[in-house]
């Protein structure tokens, strides 16, 4: 007799939580380009400046390096501030602040004082936007220590992440996806807090584990989905954070399938999917049937021309292709 | 040929070029919202006049930096209509092979050297650019100088303060426009600028600012002649600031909500072309017929614009990497998605 | 307590703390050239009546944030000179512990929020500062405001143009000092700045600016006093220059060949520091005997700091991890060079 | 009969290309704080602004996003900008213009226009900078497509691949390092050019294979000389280019050797010894004895102090335990 649980986006379980926690602390506040009056480019603040006012809400300028260091300047006194850059490309302008600064405040200082803000931005390519509009540089803030950077798939994950992110005394970059942002999903009501840096095994299987994250997650479950029906069994984890990697996780699982497939929508070489398999390697060598494969976008600007940007991007097609591909080498019947 | 003569066939240039632009941008309008174009599209419908006086006042030898709003600077620079429109369609037949979009315009041979869609971006690479004219060549009323077009909003980045601070130091020949259209997505100049009188900016370098009409192309192009000019001549960069609006919103999605129905009726009044149509009716450089031919062979142009992307081929994902570097070198990444790494043992 | 009584205890007071930064950084060189500092090391030879006028101006509920030239403002701003030499040394008891060294000031509950190595990046932090402090508090005369002390060289970076920006249209009790020494590093302030009057760049963002004699410290204090009372009171933020001139080269290692004798021989005819000096004798505020007794002091003082420096422990290899998060998390990397990955299954 | 050849620093070879790269071909130009009057922070460019005047070895003010970007700019008139950003630390003032404009400007307008500049910086801890002006994000260049990256080691290659990255016609960020600038070498006389996109063999051996660069070779030519004297043989190969990267080299190497270890200075995770290893899984699975192990630097921002410093940066001896403990696993004898 229980009602199908309602289903919301990932867009609004973002703006849900936006508002419990402005609603929560007083020291929550929001800064970023066009968050209020334009209700956010990607419409994830939309209401959030009738509801809380503009001092809490605020538009700023367009000068990525002056309002991402602000937020660090009045997360040192204590304040929690949320940062919305409108895309990961134009965090480029602010990541002497994020780097330099953000991440080095409390440990450069001998740990006096936290900054606890959040940085949010959605990365990913496939709307069009050509070679500067359409990257995927998580790699870089996952490289540096200092930061916690989140990466959720799904509504869910996307509240109790960005909870934990606002909650988090450190520097959290809080990585979004423009293709994520329709998708749909139950989302338990209440308050819910992550813990960062925790991966999660979102499907089980048996015969060889998809390691991915974001964007790629959904596809994952999908091509895992396919597999099913003809009787091969995926496992799927989803990272969901990228530093600190939680490796425990995926290693874990590969040396139960003895198969495993990396699954980016970053370039290739130096990606997130390097680290995943440099970690098999040390914790999965003598489990692995066959070599690690990245699945992972072509290593060239991004064109505008569709024909162009869908061959350049990895896709379901490519990710079960290059599943077949590992089964087949280790001689894998269902 | 008189002056008169020469003024009333430039003055119906200027409106030729000014209908040719308001009818591609319509008509890029509706192929956007037909799906033919993709990703971002932002348009320079009430921004003509700008443009227009703007690309007047730049010669052959003058190169030519802008945002992303730049189909009507492409179309006034001398790009053919058909392949700038060929480039929002994503053809190979595009002025960027299809690889740039809406917001990356770009002719090497006609100086254009590229829309750009990080805000701020362009700027330092003209001031490079200008630069280069600086050490190759010698001042002069002929020599060659940049035109470095950004938005109003564009002015509170730093790379605008970085770059104009080194074009002053070095006495580069270069002129930064800023169309102010009063808007940067929602937000209105105030809220944006402390100081919302673009054109004094100028003053943090000794850059002398002069702010000029954007509706009226004549002024426009007499504002950027004049800085120009001290720009060839001598090595002094200037600061325009056109005072324009964009009469729709800031993309071809944009509903633009966040403005009041009467600030969008003035400016509607305003629209600098017809505007600029019954001027040059009143001054009888145009007739009602000769205006109207002007029109028709826009509509013309404009079609057959679209009729030339639409048959144009598509770039083949062969072409990946094509362009991937101008230089070969061994060992260059070339695989798709899934394929094996290629190591050639 | 007369107020003259006062005044001229204030103004002992200052030489006092002048003289004390003088002997700190004369011995930090020394310290440097005897391998007990590494890293960088700029000193503040030359600025003590800037530092120290600026400082006195500062309360207690004020917050500072200043560049890598950071000794004297950590001295006058009431660290103990032992912990700071300590930082220097690179010990346990250092303001930072030890991990930040010379640039790195650092004492939280001194609201003094850091020392930046990273040329105008402590700019946007400290306007953030003041976004704080205005969001949680009223304006008023004892409200707290932020002081951010920057390089005349750090005015050409692009972080300097969006933080003041950002600074004027939300109103912020903020004023940004700029310790105008005539260098950065080796370039003077006319070959690196389109307009060297530095001060007036406050006019792109209609903040007013000033200008003050950085060698003497009560002009100093005077001028920065009155725009911090506009920023604690009317949130208005103030752009101050304070002409001073650094005495040594840009870094102890820096020989600074690039002066002419003849600017180095004006400047340390202009230093500071036995200029307060003579103008209080003069004015009978001290004798050449308390004169002397607080330089005395200050030499005592400074051997007390070396001393405890000397004898505080290094930093332990194990405590490398202490502060590489404000919160824990699961998974956080604790791997020394060549450690297997941490990976607990 | 013949004399010892002349040895002459790192320093020395760049200042000496840099002169003749100058004096070959007028669009050449320097661009860069400090590098005219104060001759260069590191003194790369000592002596240049009198032989060639300030319109050719141009002084900046502090501006990195609009000098670097005004060097881009300038190549595409077909100037040959070589910038000098004073440490890696702050070209993240001017990623943006390197990489959302240099490196995509060729690419993303359709071929029409090369972006021939040279973007130089060292990189490198261990001279208690601290955290911020100590760092190796070599990395983040290396993930993108059109750069090239390219980190000599030697005097040798610090000449003949600046002199390729000069005429090269695509923008090159060539990684310098604080620790390389005094360490000397034999100079070839003469017009020397390197092929970018090669890794070198710079010591053979058949036991194990030591990948690094920059830096790291020297380390690892120094382990590969201890452990020589105990009859084992480390081969060690300098990657020189991190993009394009010369997988063959290396590959080819570890199946001869069958061990691999990485030396890098930057963080662990996400590195560049991620790549390496992960591609190690893919062309070298069979024939490895035991898993790729990687030597790299603590994740933490980079201590003053100097016991930390040292205990956070990989040295000869942290390199010379893995090769230990990976000839160990693998049950190795000399
Ligand atoms: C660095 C950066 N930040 C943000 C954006 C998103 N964005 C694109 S256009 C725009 C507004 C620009 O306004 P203005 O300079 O006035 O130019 P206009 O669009 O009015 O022509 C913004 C914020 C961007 N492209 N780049
Ligand atoms: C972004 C950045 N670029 C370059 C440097 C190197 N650098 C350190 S101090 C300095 C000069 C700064 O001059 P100024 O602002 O006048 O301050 P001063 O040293 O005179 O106090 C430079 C170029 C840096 N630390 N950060
Ligand atoms: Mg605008
Ligand atoms: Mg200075």
């Amino acid at each position: 007799m229980n009602a199908e649980p309602a289903q919301i986006t990932y867009r609004q379980a973002l703006n849900d939580t936006l508002r419990a926690e402005l609603t929560r602390d007083p020291n929550v506040i929001l800064l970023g380009e066009e968050i209020g009056k334009f209700e956010g480019s990607y419409k994830i603040t939309a209401g959030l400046l009738k509801e809380f006012g503009p001092e809490r809400v605020r538009d700023t300028p367009i000068a990525e390096e002056g309002f991402v260091g602000a937020a660090i300047g009045a997360a040192m006194l204590g304040l929690r501030p949320v940062v919305e850059i409108m895309t990961l490309n134009f965090s480029l302008i602010a990541i002497d602040q994020i780097v330099n600064h953000g991440a080095k405040i409390y440990g450069m200082f001998g740990g006096q004082t936290p900054v606890p803000v959040v940085i949010r931005f959605p990365g990913g390519g496939g709307q069009q936007l050509a070679a500067t509009h359409s990257q995927n540089l998580e790699v870089w803030y996952a490289h540096v220590p200092g930061l916690k950077v989140i990466a959720p798939s799904t509504p869910a994950d996307a509240k109790a992440m960005l909870t934990a992110a606002i909650r988090d005394d450190d520097p959290v970059i809080f990585l979004e996806n423009l293709a994520l942002y329709n998708t749909k999903g139950v989302v338990p009501d209440g308050e819910q807090v992550a813990e960062i840096g925790r991966a999660a095994v979102v499907r089980e299987g048996t015969d060889l584990t998809v390691i991915t994250y974001s964007r790629g997650t959904l596809i994952a479950l999908e091509v895992a989905r396919r597999f099913a029906e003809e009787g091969i069994s995926l496992e799927v984890v989803d990272l969901r954070s990228l530093r600190p990697l939680d490796r425990a996780t995926f290693c874990e699982s590969v040396r139960r399938t003895s198969r495993a497939v990396v699954l980016e929508d970053d370039w290739l070489s130096y990606g997130i999917g390097a680290e995943i398999s440099a970690t098999l390697m040390e914790c999965a060598f003598d489990y692995l049937d066959a070599p690690v494969r990245r699945v992972a976008a072509a290593e060239v600007p991004l064109p505008y021309a569709k024909p162009l940007e869908l061959a350049a991007l990895p896709d379901a097609e490519d990710l079960a292709r290059v599943v077949r591909e590992v089964l087949a080498a280790t001689g894998f019947r269902s | 040929m008189s002056e008169e003569v020469q003024d009333a066939r430039q003055l119906t240039d200027y409106y030729a070029q000014m209908v040719l632009i308001r009818r591609f941008e319509l008509v890029a309008d509706q192929m956007y919202k037909r799906a033919r174009i993709g990703g971002y599209c932002h348009l320079n419908l009430g921004e003509e006049a700008t443009v227009v006086g703007l690309m007047a006042a730049l010669r052959e030898q003058d190169y030519l930096f802008t945002t992303y709003r730049d189909h009507g600077y492409a179309l006034a620079r001398g790009m053919e209509p058909g392949r700038v429109m060929a480039e929002l369609f994503g053809k190979s037949t595009g002025v960027a092979k299809g690889r740039g979009g809406s917001m990356h315009m770009f002719d090497a041979g006609l100086h254009m050297l590229g829309g750009y869609g990080i805000v701020g971006g362009q700027i330092p690479p003209a001031t490079g650019a200008a630069l280069a004219l600086a050490y190759r060549t010698t001042a002069g009323p002929e020599a060659g100088a940049v035109l470095c077009q950004l938005g109003d909003g564009t002015t509170n980045i730093g790379a605008f303060h970085e770059s104009l601070n080194l074009a002053a130091i070095w006495k580069l020949p270069i002129v930064y426009a800023i169309v102010n259209n009063r808007l940067g997505m929602g937000t209105a100049v105030e809220a944006a600028s402390g100081e919302p009188d673009l054109y004094k900016r100028g003053a943090s370098y000794r850059i002398p600012g002069e702010r000029v009409d954007g509706n009226d192309p004549v002024a426009v192009r007499q504002g950027a002649d004049a800085m120009l000019a001290r720009a060839r001549e001598e090595r002094r960069p200037g600061l325009l600031e056109l005072m324009s609006y964009r009469l729709k919103g800031h993309s071809v999605v944009d509903p633009a909500k966040y403005r009041s129905q009467s600030e969008v009726e003035t400016a509607q009044a305003a629209d600098p072309v017809p505007a600029f149509r019954a001027r040059l009716l009143q001054a009888d450089v145009l007739t009602e017929e000769s205006a109207r031919a002007i029109e028709d062979d826009a509509e013309e142009k404009v079609g057959a614009a679209v009729a030339f992307a639409e048959n144009s081929p598509d770039p083949a994902p062969s072409e990946l990497f094509d362009f991937a570097y101008a230089q070969d070198v061994p060992n260059a990444p070339r695989a798709l998605p899934g394929d094996p790494l290629e190591v050639e043992l």
